[in-house]
């Protein structure tokens, strides 16, 4: 670790998980600082997705994971959200039959109505494209409006530390980048985020330092300034490095 | 009550005990209690009969057990509750007859188990004696150790349609039942009965009970002419139901029919007291009033339930008189002719003007049916006191 | 490991298993067979009455425990049989038959109403399917009530008398016993057989079943017409047994009690379901001041078994499967072993899909693919999330219709939307999340793959003709040499949801070796096994290839895929990006970027 | 005559909307199809005539005290019979342990009120005719029903997060949405729905342990018909059910008319499975 890093926000080591007897996750070790943009890339199948719902309690798991000073090995996903750990799933998945307006609203569930108004509009206010259809049912959104508002919902709670799963999922290259761009605003203003992306490059340039995750483990922990990135990310991807020969 | 399974396993080991001191058997066989087979339906639905007739049969029992039982041998009585339950009433008919070896078996008290049971009882060669109304029931060639202690389906019927046609003098009739076995298989009897006696009936079908709605049956009686509604069923719901219609249709015709008519039950489910004016069920010459009066026995009975703490406020006189009956009936026949199945038969073939509280029993060995047309009456449901009922305006005392 | 012969003494400790659980069924028969010497003829009746409702239960078993179907209003069967029976005894709709054939009847409307009660089942979820079976029970009540020229209606008809040697009493009971007894055989016949397997195959692992060439609709026909015919012929013992039958006799709580003493016995087993079936017949004559509480107390037990023990009587039976397992068991394939497995007669066909394209609401999962896997290669198809990659797996299956293009093996076009005809193809497959039957064993597991093999019918399988013995024989035999290929042979008579994940991956493609397929698809294998457990797999899946088999490997793995295949085709957005040897598209700059989503 | 149709066969109609709207209510957050829905009815008439006409309570205070067993019936349907076996929702437990339950409280009934049908006092002294309240009161019961739930769907925060898990439990759960308290509170809203239509349908049906079978099967036609999850499904498929089975009382009457309702519900069944209004759903793939 850079000894520049950070005063860490989130905590992970020794994590394990997966589904059921499927072990998708082996002795992950992680660190999120206070208001740092963390990239978490890696191969399809490599256990990003099941990182993400590991740490925000979607999915039962083993091992250590702290949060702003907390303990939050046994948290469900609800003490996670309200501890500022908020997690948007992949796949922009909105509640099509709301508003979105509404929809913003069930992501304040549980806090004063003052606070959820104020919340809303602020969460709003960083997508222009959906304030203008907040009476507008979810169903009638774009794919990538449908992503905004799952990242909407994300701020209403004005997160600490903002998982994102694969925001760039399904939308053409315009809308991609404008939700990068969201996420960039967001580390402006100092809310620490963790991103799972496909398209690395973008993802590279909005982060701070980036993991890679091969087969359930960490194969590389980088800073994004670094050089030879790519190629030691190529590597890591291809996993030429556990490359054994084979007698057949 | 006095029969439960512990008292039979004491009984039981009794015996084994007294078997191993070594006493003489016939010494046993004089004090071991003789054993009468009970079937009645407790629990379960349409028990409210059976719980009435098990008060008065408990009640002899005990009676004739506190004056010293049979020749000093006690009744008892191995009580199986049916549930109105065919599949239990034949499995305890097997139990009775084979383990208990028991001398009679007094029920099933309802049709549908009685109709299982019978054939079993005949083969096991059992005395049995019981108050179910299926006139197939009784069938000296097919069953001639059964006897039966109350009137026929075709008696009640009868009875009913007398008072219709020949009493009320009205010729257009309606006739009505539930889906049950009681009921379709009334109405198959009584339409033909009604017929040969000259009626028109106008309107004949069978109803679900559970239906809620009996307005368009009633609508189409209205309009087919009837004069008086005949329904044959036990179920109270399905009665009140009929006459809630009929009473708020406005129409004032007689509803002539089955017992359950006056029953407590039926009476619950009235939407108003007056929606019981006009309706009369059967009942029976020997536990009504005639001129504010029970007949004798029937007074002297109602003393004796009074002295003896009985309810009956909650069910129906002739119910406990029936149950009565059937457990006198047996302790009277025990005494005279002993616990041997053909010794029963024979003194029942035999029984002439037996005076029950119920009714007067008539048996010869061609006719098992002993109930007396003449005491099959009908009376006024409204006029319910302790149970029992007056009779029907136009019979004489 | 030169040893080429199959371990045979897994076979050997299966068919002892064998002997030990005739056992009970051993001592039920003595005990049943010498009830009469005790002359109590109570005794006689109860038994009889748990005989009948056994037959019945052994039917309904198949239906609810094997093939998980919750028909539970199946007491209109014994309604029907018993009907039928009853009125051509008593000749009230036609000249008076001999009971004997009446109760043939019984059974053969029994029968035929099975499968059309049993037909939503095809189409309906389960719950509306417990529905209409309650609904259909209504029915018949209703209809014996209002038929009364044949019915008696509520009053009722006399059950037949069956004259000897079968006469009342206990000529009777040794019918009902013998009935009982050929019940019981039969359907213990069937579910040790392929078409019992493919029941618990489609109640645990659907898709694992219809990928083994099982025909859902068949097979559940047969099996609604088989529990069909036993319900009838309970219903025409059981009109004898009671002597006289009404419409209130066939009530609901009988149904639930057929249904609960199956549920207590435990799913897919026979002997639970036969106590349970005891239990639920005695149980009340030994509790009768309990009498009004019966319905409660089996409800009660019902729901205990549900939470607690969902396996029930059998699973309390089942000591085998609770001894412990060795803990660090190591997978050892046997890949000198496949030329034994897989015949080279079927291969050398060449799988291709040209030009296909399937879109759902819009978007195009696949856009125009063309793609060829030859016999004897191992082709790699990779890509990013999305890709198409399990969407082409599906139109191979035969899951999805492609809009355009065809499938092909060799000259054949695959027909679409028929994913139960790809084992007639040869064309096997495992799954990504691993389809297995938890309760059954691993052997039993493997069999499923054999399906289409077995020659004999289901009417052979029955009463075990010698054509099911050769089949049972030969998919056995055929089974253990596809574990010992894979390396579980040691593993064959365990329970299948005891194994470890990695187990179960070697245990999918043991199954789909069953098919000796021509081409094999394998959904992320190696997802979840650890690095020593990955060359060994990709050593195995080698070798398949060799043996003349056409290979598709979906993988993430992207050393795996670069270390076997001999092919590569890369998918993005539903097209190829690129194809080629692994070296070509390990150097493929735009593969590069399109998988770090440059 | 065909104005007792229409009257009948409304307030029947509304009491199996109501049931059906318990399904819905259930199946919506937990996707359970319970048979506890005919039980709360039955159990709305039995209680309701044992706090009035028994135990002479005031009418509200009987009617409040049986929506707050129903509720928690409810509670205890979702604690013992959905929660330990929702886990493995794909084998189906469900269905057994709500049967189980349901059976049980039947069973229960039947011994401790009794197997007789008993009255359900009259609330509300106005009729007969069309005034009669065994018309009108389930008919207000049911439309009371449906706006309220529209209110809670519509304008509170935890109508919408009701909404919110019957569409996406898994996008809920992320969200922060208390999963499990939405879901006790969903069961006991279908018991107070279950009950509220036994208690107003009481004085037509009666206050009858055998109304239970009755009434989960009725109720769950409209749920069939109307599809999964839809309340404006279930109550037109609830009234047309009503209307059906009167008219049918009326023009073929008796028994055939509990014959036609089940071939009609089989055959609609089995052309589409997913009711007349629902979509069909994915493949499992």
């Amino acid at each position: 670790m850079p000894i520049s890093a950070p005063e860490p926000l989130l905590e992970i080591s020794g994590l394990a998980s997966g589904y059921g007897k499927i072990g998708v996750l082996r002795g992950i070790d992680l660190r999120v600082g206070v208001g740092e943009a963390v990239a978490l890339l890696g191969p399809n199948g490599a256990g990003k997705t099941t990182l993400l719902r590991a740490v925000s309690g979607l999915l039962p798991r083993t091992g250590a994971i702290r949060f702003a000073g907390k303990d939050m090995a046994g948290a469900s996903p609800r003490d996670t959200v309200q501890a500022g750990l908020v997690h948007v799933v992949e796949g922009h998945r909105v509640f099509t039959q709301l508003s979105v307006f509404d929809n913003l609203l069930l992501a304040g569930y549980g806090m004063t109505r003052d606070e959820r108004a104020t919340q809303v509009e602020e969460a709003l206010a960083f997508f222009p494209d959906i304030a203008a259809k907040r009476q507008d049912r979810a169903g009638t959104l774009s794919g990538g409006q449908q992503q905004m508002l799952a990242v909407a919902q994300g701020l209403v709670r004005r997160p600490r530390l903002l998982m994102l799963d694969e925001p760039s999922a399904g939308l053409s290259p315009v809308l991609v980048d404008r939700v990068l761009a969201a996420v960039a605003r967001l580390r402006e203003g100092g809310t620490a985020v963790l991103l799972v992306e496909q398209l690395i490059e973008k993802a590279l340039a909005v982060a701070d330092r980036v993991y890679a995750l091969a087969r359930g483990s960490i194969v590389l922990e980088a800073r994004t300034d670094e050089a030879d990135l790519p190629n030691r990310l190529e590597h890591a991807y291809f996993g030429q490095d556990v490359n054994a020969p084979l007698s057949s | 009550m006095s029969i439960t399974r512990r008292k039979v396993l004491a009984g039981s080991a009794v015996g084994a005990a007294s078997l191993a001191s070594g006493l003489a058997a016939p010494a046993i066989a004089a004090n071991e209690p003789i054993k009468i087979g009970y079937l009645p339906a407790l629990t379960g639905p349409s028990s409210s009969t059976g719980i009435g007739i098990n008060r008065g049969t408990v009640l002899a029992v005990d009676e004739i057990n506190a004056g010293g039982g049979i020749d000093g041998r006690k009744i008892e009585l191995i009580v199986r509750d049916t549930q109105s339950d065919p599949t239990k009433a034949v499995n305890a008919v097997a139990e009775l007859a084979q383990r208990q070896k028991v001398a009679i078996v007094w029920g099933p008290l309802n049709s549908g188990e009685a109709l299982a049971a019978t054939p079993l009882i005949a083969r096991d060669k059992v005395p049995m004696l019981h108050p179910c109304w299926v006139d197939e029931l009784i069938d000296v060639k097919k069953y001639p150790m059964a006897f039966r202690i109350a009137p026929t389906n075709t008696q009640v019927g009868g009875g009913a349609n007398y008072y219709v046609v020949d009493v009320l003098k009205l010729k257009k009739v309606a006739v009505i039942s539930d889906t049950t076995g009681y009921g379709t298989a009334s109405v198959n009897t009584y339409v033909p009965m009604l017929k040969a006696k000259g009626a028109e009936v106008v309107y004949e079908n069978h109803v679900d009970a559970a239906n809620p709605d009996l307005k368009p049956e009633l609508l189409r009686m209205q309009s087919a002419g009837a004069q008086a509604i005949m329904p044959w069923s036990v179920n109270a719901g399905f009665l009140s139901r009929i006459l809630n219609t009929r009473g708020a249709m406005g129409w004032d015709v007689p509803v002539v029919g089955q017992t359950t008519l006056g029953s407590g039950q039926t009476k619950a489910l009235l939407e108003k007291p007056e929606n019981w004016n006009k309706v009369y069920s059967n009942n029976f010459r020997q536990v009504c009033f005639a001129d504010g009066k029970l007949p004798e026995r029937a007074q002297e009975f109602v003393e004796r339930l009074k002295k003896a703490k009985i309810e009956m406020g909650d069910t129906l006189l002739w119910w406990i008189a029936l149950g009565w009956d059937g457990a006198k009936m047996m302790g009277d026949t025990l005494k005279a002719a002993g616990p041997k199945a053909d010794d029963i038969v024979a003194h029942w073939n035999k029984t002439k003007g037996w005076p029950g509280v119920y009714g007067t029993v008539t048996w010869t060995p061609e006719q098992h049916n002993g109930f007396p047309d003449s005491e099959v009456v009908m009376c006024e449901v409204n006029s319910l006191k302790d149970g029992a009922f007056n009779l029907a305006p136009g019979y004489a005392a | 490991m030169t040893d080429t012969s199959a371990p045979a003494q897994p076979v050997r400790a299966l068919s002892l298993a064998r002997i030990e659980g005739a056992l009970p069924w051993i001592a039920l028969g003595l005990v049943g067979l010498l009830l009469p010497l005790l002359d109590d003829s109570y005794i006689g009746v109860i038994a009889q009455r748990a005989f009948i409702y056994w037959i019945l239960s052994a039917g309904l078993n198949l239906v609810v425990g094997y093939a998980g179907q919750i028909a539970i209003g199946w007491v209109s069967m014994l309604t029907l049989g018993a009907y039928t029976t009853a009125a051509l005894t008593a000749g009230t709709a036609t000249p008076a038959w001999h009971p004997y054939l009446a109760l043939v009847a019984g059974g053969a409307v029994g029968a035929l109403f099975g499968v059309i009660v049993g037909l939503p089942a095809l189409r309906l979820r389960t719950f509306y399917f417990a529905m209409t079976t309650l609904g259909f029970a209504t029915i018949v009540t209703q209809v014996a009530l209002a038929w009364k020229e044949v019915t008696g209606g509520g009053v009722g008809t006399p059950g037949p008398v069956f004259p000897w040697p079968f006469d009342p009493g206990w000529g009777f009971y040794y019918f009902c016993f013998i009935l009982a007894a050929l019940a019981t055989w039969m359907t213990a016949n069937l579910a040790s057989s392929r078409f019992g397997r493919a029941l618990v195959a489609i109640r645990d692992a659907e898709v694992a079943a219809e990928a083994s060439g099982v025909a859902k609709p068949r097979l559940l026909v047969a099996v609604f017409l088989f529990a069909g015919a036993l319900g009838g012929v309970a219903g025409g013992l059981f009109a004898s047994l009671q002597s006289y039958i009404t419409p209130d006799a066939f009530t609901f709580e009988m149904s639930v009690l057929f249904f609960i003493a199956i549920l207590i016995g435990g799913r897919g087993s026979i002997l639970g379901p036969a106590l349970g079936t005891i239990v639920l017949t005695v149980l009340p004559e030994f509790a009768a001041p309990l009498v009004q509480w019966s319905t409660f107390l089996y409800a009660a037990l019902l729901l205990l078994i549900v939470l607690i023990i969902p396996g029930g009587i059998a699973d309390l039976l089942d000591y085998k499967n609770r001894r412990p397992l060795e803990r660090h068991r190591e997978i050892v394939p046997r890949p000198e072993l496949l030329a034994r497995v897989l015949d080279r007669r079927t291969g050398g066909e060449v799988l291709s899909l040209a030009n296909v394209e399937l879109s759902f609401g819009g978007v195009r999962a696949i856009a125009g693919l063309d793609l060829e896997i030859r016999p004897g290669e191992v082709h790699g198809l990779i890509g990013p999330n999305g890709s198409g990659k399990t969407t082409t797996l599906n139109v191979i299956s035969g899951y999805y219709a492609p809009e355009a293009g065809q499938v092909r093996l060799g000259d054949a076009v695959l027909p679409p939307r028929a994913p139960h005809l790809r084992a007639d193809y040869r064309i096997a497959r495992t799954f990504q999340t691993p389809r297995l039957i938890g309760g059954a064993s691993v052997l039993d597991n493997v069999m499923i793959g054999g399906t289409i093999d077995g020659q004999g019918s289901f009417a052979e399988s029955l009463l075990t003709l010698p054509r099911h013995r050769r089949d049972e024989k030969r998919l056995r035999e055929a089974a253990m040499l596809a574990l010992a290929v894979v390396g579980l042979d040691q593993l064959a008579a365990v329970r299948a949801d005891r194994l470890q994940h990695s187990e179960l991956r070697f245990m999918e493609i043991a199954r789909a070796l069953m098919l000796r397929p021509a081409c094999l698809m394998l959904d992320e294998p190696a997802a979840g096994l650890s690095a020593d457990e990955i060359r060994r797999l990709g050593a195995l899946i080698v070798a398949i290839s060799r043996q003349g088999t056409a290979v598709l490997l979906v993988e993430h793995h992207a050393d795996l895929i670069f270390d076997i295949c001999d092919r590569v085709t890369v998918l993005n957005l539903g097209k190829v990006l690129a194809a080629g040897t692994p070296a070509e598209i390990r150097s493929h700059r735009e593969v590069v970027s399109a998988y770090l989503g440059a | 005559m065909f104005a007792s149709i229409v009257s009948y066969g409304l307030a029947v109609g509304a009491v199996y909307a109501l049931i059906g709207i318990t399904y819905n209510v259930m199946f919506s957050a937990s996707r359970v199809f319970s048979f506890t829905a005919g039980m709360l009815g039955m159990l709305g008439g039995v209680l309701g005539a044992l706090f009035i006409a028994k135990m002479g309570l005031p009418a509200i205070v009987g009617l409040v005290l049986v929506l707050a067993c129903g509720a928690v019936i409810g509670l205890v349907t979702e604690l013992l019979t959905v929660r330990p076996v929702l886990k493995s929702i794909e084998q189906h437990l469900y269905v057994l342990s709500t049967l189980a339950f349901a059976l049980m409280v039947q069973q229960l009934t039947a011994v401790e009120w009794g197997t007789e049908a008993q009255p359900f006092p009259r609330l509300i002294p106005i009729g007969p005719g069309w005034l009669d309240q065994q018309f009108w009161l389930p008919m207000l019961a049911c439309a009371v029903t449906i706006v309220g739930l529209e209110l809670l769907y519509r304008k509170t925060l935890i109508g919408r997060a009701f909404l919110a898990i019957a569409e996406d439990s898994y996008a809920a759960r992320a969200l922060g949405l208390p999963e499990t308290q939405l879901r006790m509170a969903s069961f006991a809203l279908a018991g107070v729905i279950g009950t509220l239509a036994g208690f107003t349908g009481a004085e037509m049906l009666l206050a009858f342990f055998g109304n239970q079978s009755i009434l989960n099967f009725y109720g769950f036609v409209p749920v069939a018909l109307g599809g999964m999850g839809s309340n404006r499904g279930a109550v037109v498929g609830g009234l047309a059910l009503g209307l059906f089975q009167q008219a049918a009382n009326f023009l073929v009457g008796g028994i055939f008319a509990a014959v036609a309702v089940f071939a009609v519900f089989i055959i609609v069944l089995l052309l589409r499975p997913e009711g007349l209004a629902g979509a069909s759903t994915a493949r499992r793939v």
